[in-house]
């Protein structure tokens, strides 16, 4: 068992993959030279050299496209887009073919390609540096999308990434490449499809993942404070959608928050709210409640965006308007 | 046209009744759209059967082809089944891809035909990564990419362009210039013109304008690329100068050209010079030609029988192949 | 009062607008010499020239963003993107610069531009050209959306879009080009942000736009051979999403079925349902159900694609296990 | 180095003040990044000063400007207040965009200078349409589209020198090779390598390569290139190879290049050549230098002042300005 940091946790997922599947690589922008713009992919050029740490030209659909080729050919690449905000201009690669060509082509063809990339907000990035499109991606039948919120999880999950015949989609959050936290020394994996209970309590459900989960875990923290005693979900992966799991929770505490970093209106949050009341209706002691985003573009200063972003603050805030904790 | 004395005869033979396939196949194809057999949008090849046959016929089984929603030439110069692909065009559980993907999403893996891509330009990255590929885990083989006019406007076209050359990917970029994307001729959207493969210079990449009606060009020029392309050094850019006589799709009512421009391409059909050399050159006799007409005729009724007659997909399979594992949802 | 389609209404709509004003252009490709994919701009080149009905290469991203530097001069340009699956090419155009100029600016830039767009499916056009993307650009602040189904709707939207100094997403849907209706002879706008009750009935709410605002209607025929009443919503704008139309509603029938082409999970009927039991929870028999598109690609063999777009007889059947009518 | 002999003494002493004003300000930008006052990311445009100053200066008052996240320099040769500059990149509610918009996206539509762009390359078709908006409204304006060799690797580059040619819009294409897209260099993703002006040629723009470190090279080929554009001869093209000498941004260790390389780059400071010149003909005297020099200090002294004093938005505004008319939700 070891301490690291998330960033680290995904590097040594990596490593570990290069050094176990030649036909691993890495392709993006300044992922060589550069060591990574987040520094996931520092030494790595000097381990494994130029092909198969391959720095790009700024060609997002150009380098994504070039992954779908390769995977068509039995290669595993890991394409980098360096945040999530720039992989709009991959979108037709990434929707209109990795996701369509196995069911296109009824199976004769398959994309095994790993899309890391850098979602949310928080560094006063602003409004074209600060989005959180995994949603969407995760409503695309044909990919699978990944958030994880520890290095225990972003290690599993880059494993078990490298399992999947689909393409993936691996959002790590810009704030919490330092969060640190327990890695096992031996082997494990982190299925896709199961979100983790990651703390106990009768009183009310919050649903979170990537860096709300930890906001969620925040919150459940100051509601104890209060005597409230909170569950929260970290849902993990987007696609699948562990919806049991989290059902299971709030036919126990009847209330349920789903918290969201992208915008409130259209988000992913919706799906989830959907159909916890569709699955546990009755259970339910009244509607499920959403923190989102403001419905603005992310704004730079400070202040604002700080409003912008859901916090603990604004999530205990919630639960005590929606049902009086 | 280039002389064909370098021909054996039953090359000839082959590639007039590979052309002339294409041709009954997508006339055949326009009949069952008629009929409301084919849904969707349909796209046929009539005029460009050179550039399929003569650049294809050149490849390996290792080699790689991937192209547009016009595939049903390249796939069935690449070897696809008359008979998978009509069923497929007719949305039959037969289908090269059990009815899932119809006519723009061809596929057929066993020949490394990679597709079939209706979103204009979007095959070329992919071709661009399927030279990487090759590239990466040291393969002799090359993969030809088909586009269009229309599609060298995308921005995909220039980051292909030259990823391909930066990495020096074994890939042949196979501009069939029919003059129009849609109904807007080239000359009112490209800003160079119609001498397309003059864009590949700036990247380095060498390149030839082609008669794309005549299939012994077509191959001499493919001849030549693969060699390049095979030694180790990188892309390189066809242009095929060709036509198409009918319509962008069946659901065009053509009113953007002249018929007597189709009608001067007609006088260059690459099916009929191909035929009057091999005559000529006594390549072939009017005898073996018609034996050929008929073995064609005969494959292509077979096809179409075989398509009507298969059942449509059962509505089980519907959830089949979203992901590698079956899910619930 | 004039019976006409929807094609027409949409081009009558456009000739008013490049009649009455100067600065308004369209640019799309085929939208001159080919007289438009879907014949809307028929006879338009010859009317208004080639500057005017400004034919485009093959380049989403360019022409879009060209609109939006023109807007930015004053001009009001209407950009035809042929269908909504092509718009992923656009997308950091239009949500990346379009949809953020104004805020990031802190309104000293606008784009006053109109997105012409066809969406959904059902014309055995396979997965690449088969999807409905419109529920993510609604999530999109700074983006209106408009989603037409009857001729007077799309006219009366059309010039509400023309007054807007915002983007506006128009959303036809393909189907639906041929579909007749009234459009009175005087002047008239349909506003953003108003939804249309169809029929009025007090059993169940079927919420729906573009063609499943039809489909809804359909299914409401069926219900009254059962002898039940449905009250169907047309949402008509996605952005700003007139909830209180659907909730007053609810508040009524107290059941309530959103019906969406696009695929179930993750769309925006997740948004509709959430904010519906949000607003209405204690007026719910029953969880709001949702009837969506399968979470597949679309598949191309015409029984297989029926049964992947929503119809009467589902939206009827989830009723019918929804609520027992 | 251009001979300065056409120069007003007045025109001298305003380009060195311009290109020393963004120097200074740059150099508080770090300071005050470091200090936490500045958040997000940070672009220098330090080494770079002679092209935004020499080509800007040659603008109208109508014509437009349009650039990418390293936009502090074009923001203030275009005349932005270092102020409400600065305020911005603060964050504040006196900031230029009352602070929503930040360092990466300035904008001062009162001067024709429409930002500050953070996507790579998404600039490009913006300011070609906003050269269409031009042409179609018959002003008598140009714009001016700044952008880097990075994004000479986007899609959109390729459709924009397509749309701009092909429609001959008044648009300058303006790009600043500094060598380097972030940390990777333009060797190694460009297969055309660092003469990016030949690109030009297959568009038929015409272009030419200068250096940028020399604000009279640049100003002659900005004349040249604004002289054409205003006959109505559609677009021009310049690549001014320049350099950063700081990191691609403040977050950039810079690992990935010598420090002699930036050392040589020195050697042609743009400041330093200008000055240098200025004064060996007689342009400016000393004194004169210094006293810019104190007016700069004093213009970035108060505009650090401004921003810090300057309180921050208030978040009612937070829904402001997501669309014309402020809606509830
Ligand atoms: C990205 C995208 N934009 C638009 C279309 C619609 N469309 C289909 S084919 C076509 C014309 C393509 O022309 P070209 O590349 O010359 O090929 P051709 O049809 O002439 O063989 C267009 C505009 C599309 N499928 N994809
Ligand atoms: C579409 C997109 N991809 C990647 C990035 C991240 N990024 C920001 S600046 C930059 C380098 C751009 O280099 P260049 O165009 O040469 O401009 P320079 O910074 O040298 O002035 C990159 C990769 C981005 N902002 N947008
Ligand atoms: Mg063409
Ligand atoms: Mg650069």
């Amino acid at each position: 068992m070891a301490e690291i940091v998330i960033r680290d946790a995904i590097a040594n997922g990596l490593r570990e993959a290069l050094e176990a599947d030649e036909r691993v690589f890495l392709m993006g922008e300044d992922i060589g030279a550069y060591d990574g713009a987040y520094a996931v992919t520092r030494g790595f050029l000097d381990s494994y050299g130029p092909e198969r740490i391959r720095d790009a030209p700024i060609a997002e659909s150009g380098f994504v496209g070039a992954g779908i080729g390769a995977a068509l050919t039995g290669m595993r690449p890991v394409v980098e887009i360096m945040t999530i905000n720039f992989s709009l201009l991959a979108m037709d690669q990434i929707i209109n073919h990795a996701a369509k060509l196995r069911y296109m082509s009824n199976g004769q063809l398959s994309v095994p390609m790993i899309i890391r990339t850098v979602t949310g907000g928080g560094g006063q990035l602003a409004a074209t540096h600060s989005q959180s499109f995994e949603g969407w991606y995760a409503s695309v039948p044909g990919l699978r999308v990944a958030v994880p919120a520890t290095p225990y999880d972003a290690l599993g999950l880059l494993r078990a990434s490298f399992k999947q015949q689909d393409p993936v989609i691996f959002a790590e959050h810009s704030l919490l490449y330092g969060v640190r936290g327990d890695v096992p020394d031996e082997y494990y994996e982190v299925p896709f499809g199961s979100a983790a209970v990651r703390r106990h309590g009768a009183d009310v459900t919050i649903v979170g993942y990537s860096r709300m989960a930890r906001v969620a875990l925040e919150a459940a923290d100051r509601l104890a404070q209060k005597g409230r005693e909170a569950e929260v979900i970290d849902l993990r992966t987007l696609s699948p959608l562990d919806i049991e799991t989290v059902v299971e929770s709030v036919r126990k505490t009847n209330k349920a928050v789903v918290v969201e970093e992208t915008w409130r209106t259209g988000g992913f949050a919706g799906e989830v709210a959907s159909a916890i009341q569709e699955e546990a209706f009755d259970y339910l002691d009244g509607p499920v409640a959403r923190v989102g985003g403001l419905d603005v573009p992310t704004p730079y200063s400070l202040p604002l965006e700080q409003a912008t972003i859901p916090d603990a603050a604004r999530v205990v805030g919630q639960i005590e308007s929606s049902f009086g904790l | 046209m280039k002389a064909a004395v370098n021909l054996e005869k039953t090359e000839v033979a082959e590639f007039y009744r590979r052309m002339l396939l294409i041709r009954r196949f997508e006339e055949a194809s326009a009949r069952l759209y008629m009929q409301s057999l084919i849904g969707g949008f349909l796209h046929l090849y009539i005029g460009e059967e050179a550039v399929a046959v003569g650049a294809i016929s050149l490849l390996e089984p290792q080699d790689y082809v991937i192209t547009h929603y016009r595939d049903h030439g390249h796939a069935l110069a690449r070897g696809m089944d008359p008979k998978a692909c009509m069923a497929e065009l007719c949305g039959r559980a037969t289908g090269a891809s059990g009815g899932k993907g119809g006519s723009m999403h061809l596929f057929d893996a066993s020949r490394h035909f990679m597709g079939g891509h209706a979103i204009v330009g979007g095959q070329l990255p992919i071709g661009v990564g399927i030279g990487l590929g090759i590239k990466m885990q040291g393969k002799n083989a090359a993969v030809m990419i088909f586009f269009g006019d229309g599609a060298v406007n995308e921005g995909e076209f220039h980051e292909s362009m030259n990823l391909a050359s930066l990495w020096k990917l074994p890939v042949v970029f196979f501009l069939e210039n029919n003059l129009y994307g849609m109904g807007t001729h080239v000359d009112k959207t490209h800003a160079a013109g119609r001498d397309i493969y003059n864009s590949a210079e700036y990247y380095k990449i060498p390149a030839v304008q082609i008669d794309g009606m005549d299939l012994l060009e077509v191959r001499e020029a493919t001849t030549e690329a693969l060699r390049r392309v095979r030694a180790g050094n990188g892309p390189v850019f066809i242009e095929a100068m060709t036509y198409r006589y009918r319509g962008h799709s069946m659901a065009d009512p053509v009113k953007y050209r002249e018929n007597s421009e189709v009608e001067e391409w007609r006088i260059n059909d690459p099916i009929d010079r191909f035929k009057a050399l091999a005559l000529e050159e006594g390549l072939i006799t009017t005898e073996e030609m018609e034996a050929i007409q008929k073995e064609v005729a005969e494959v292509i009724a077979e096809a179409i029988d075989y398509a009507k007659e298969s059942p449509f997909p059962e509505l089980e399979v519907i959830h089949n192949n979203v992901y590698a594992h079956r899910t619930s949802k």
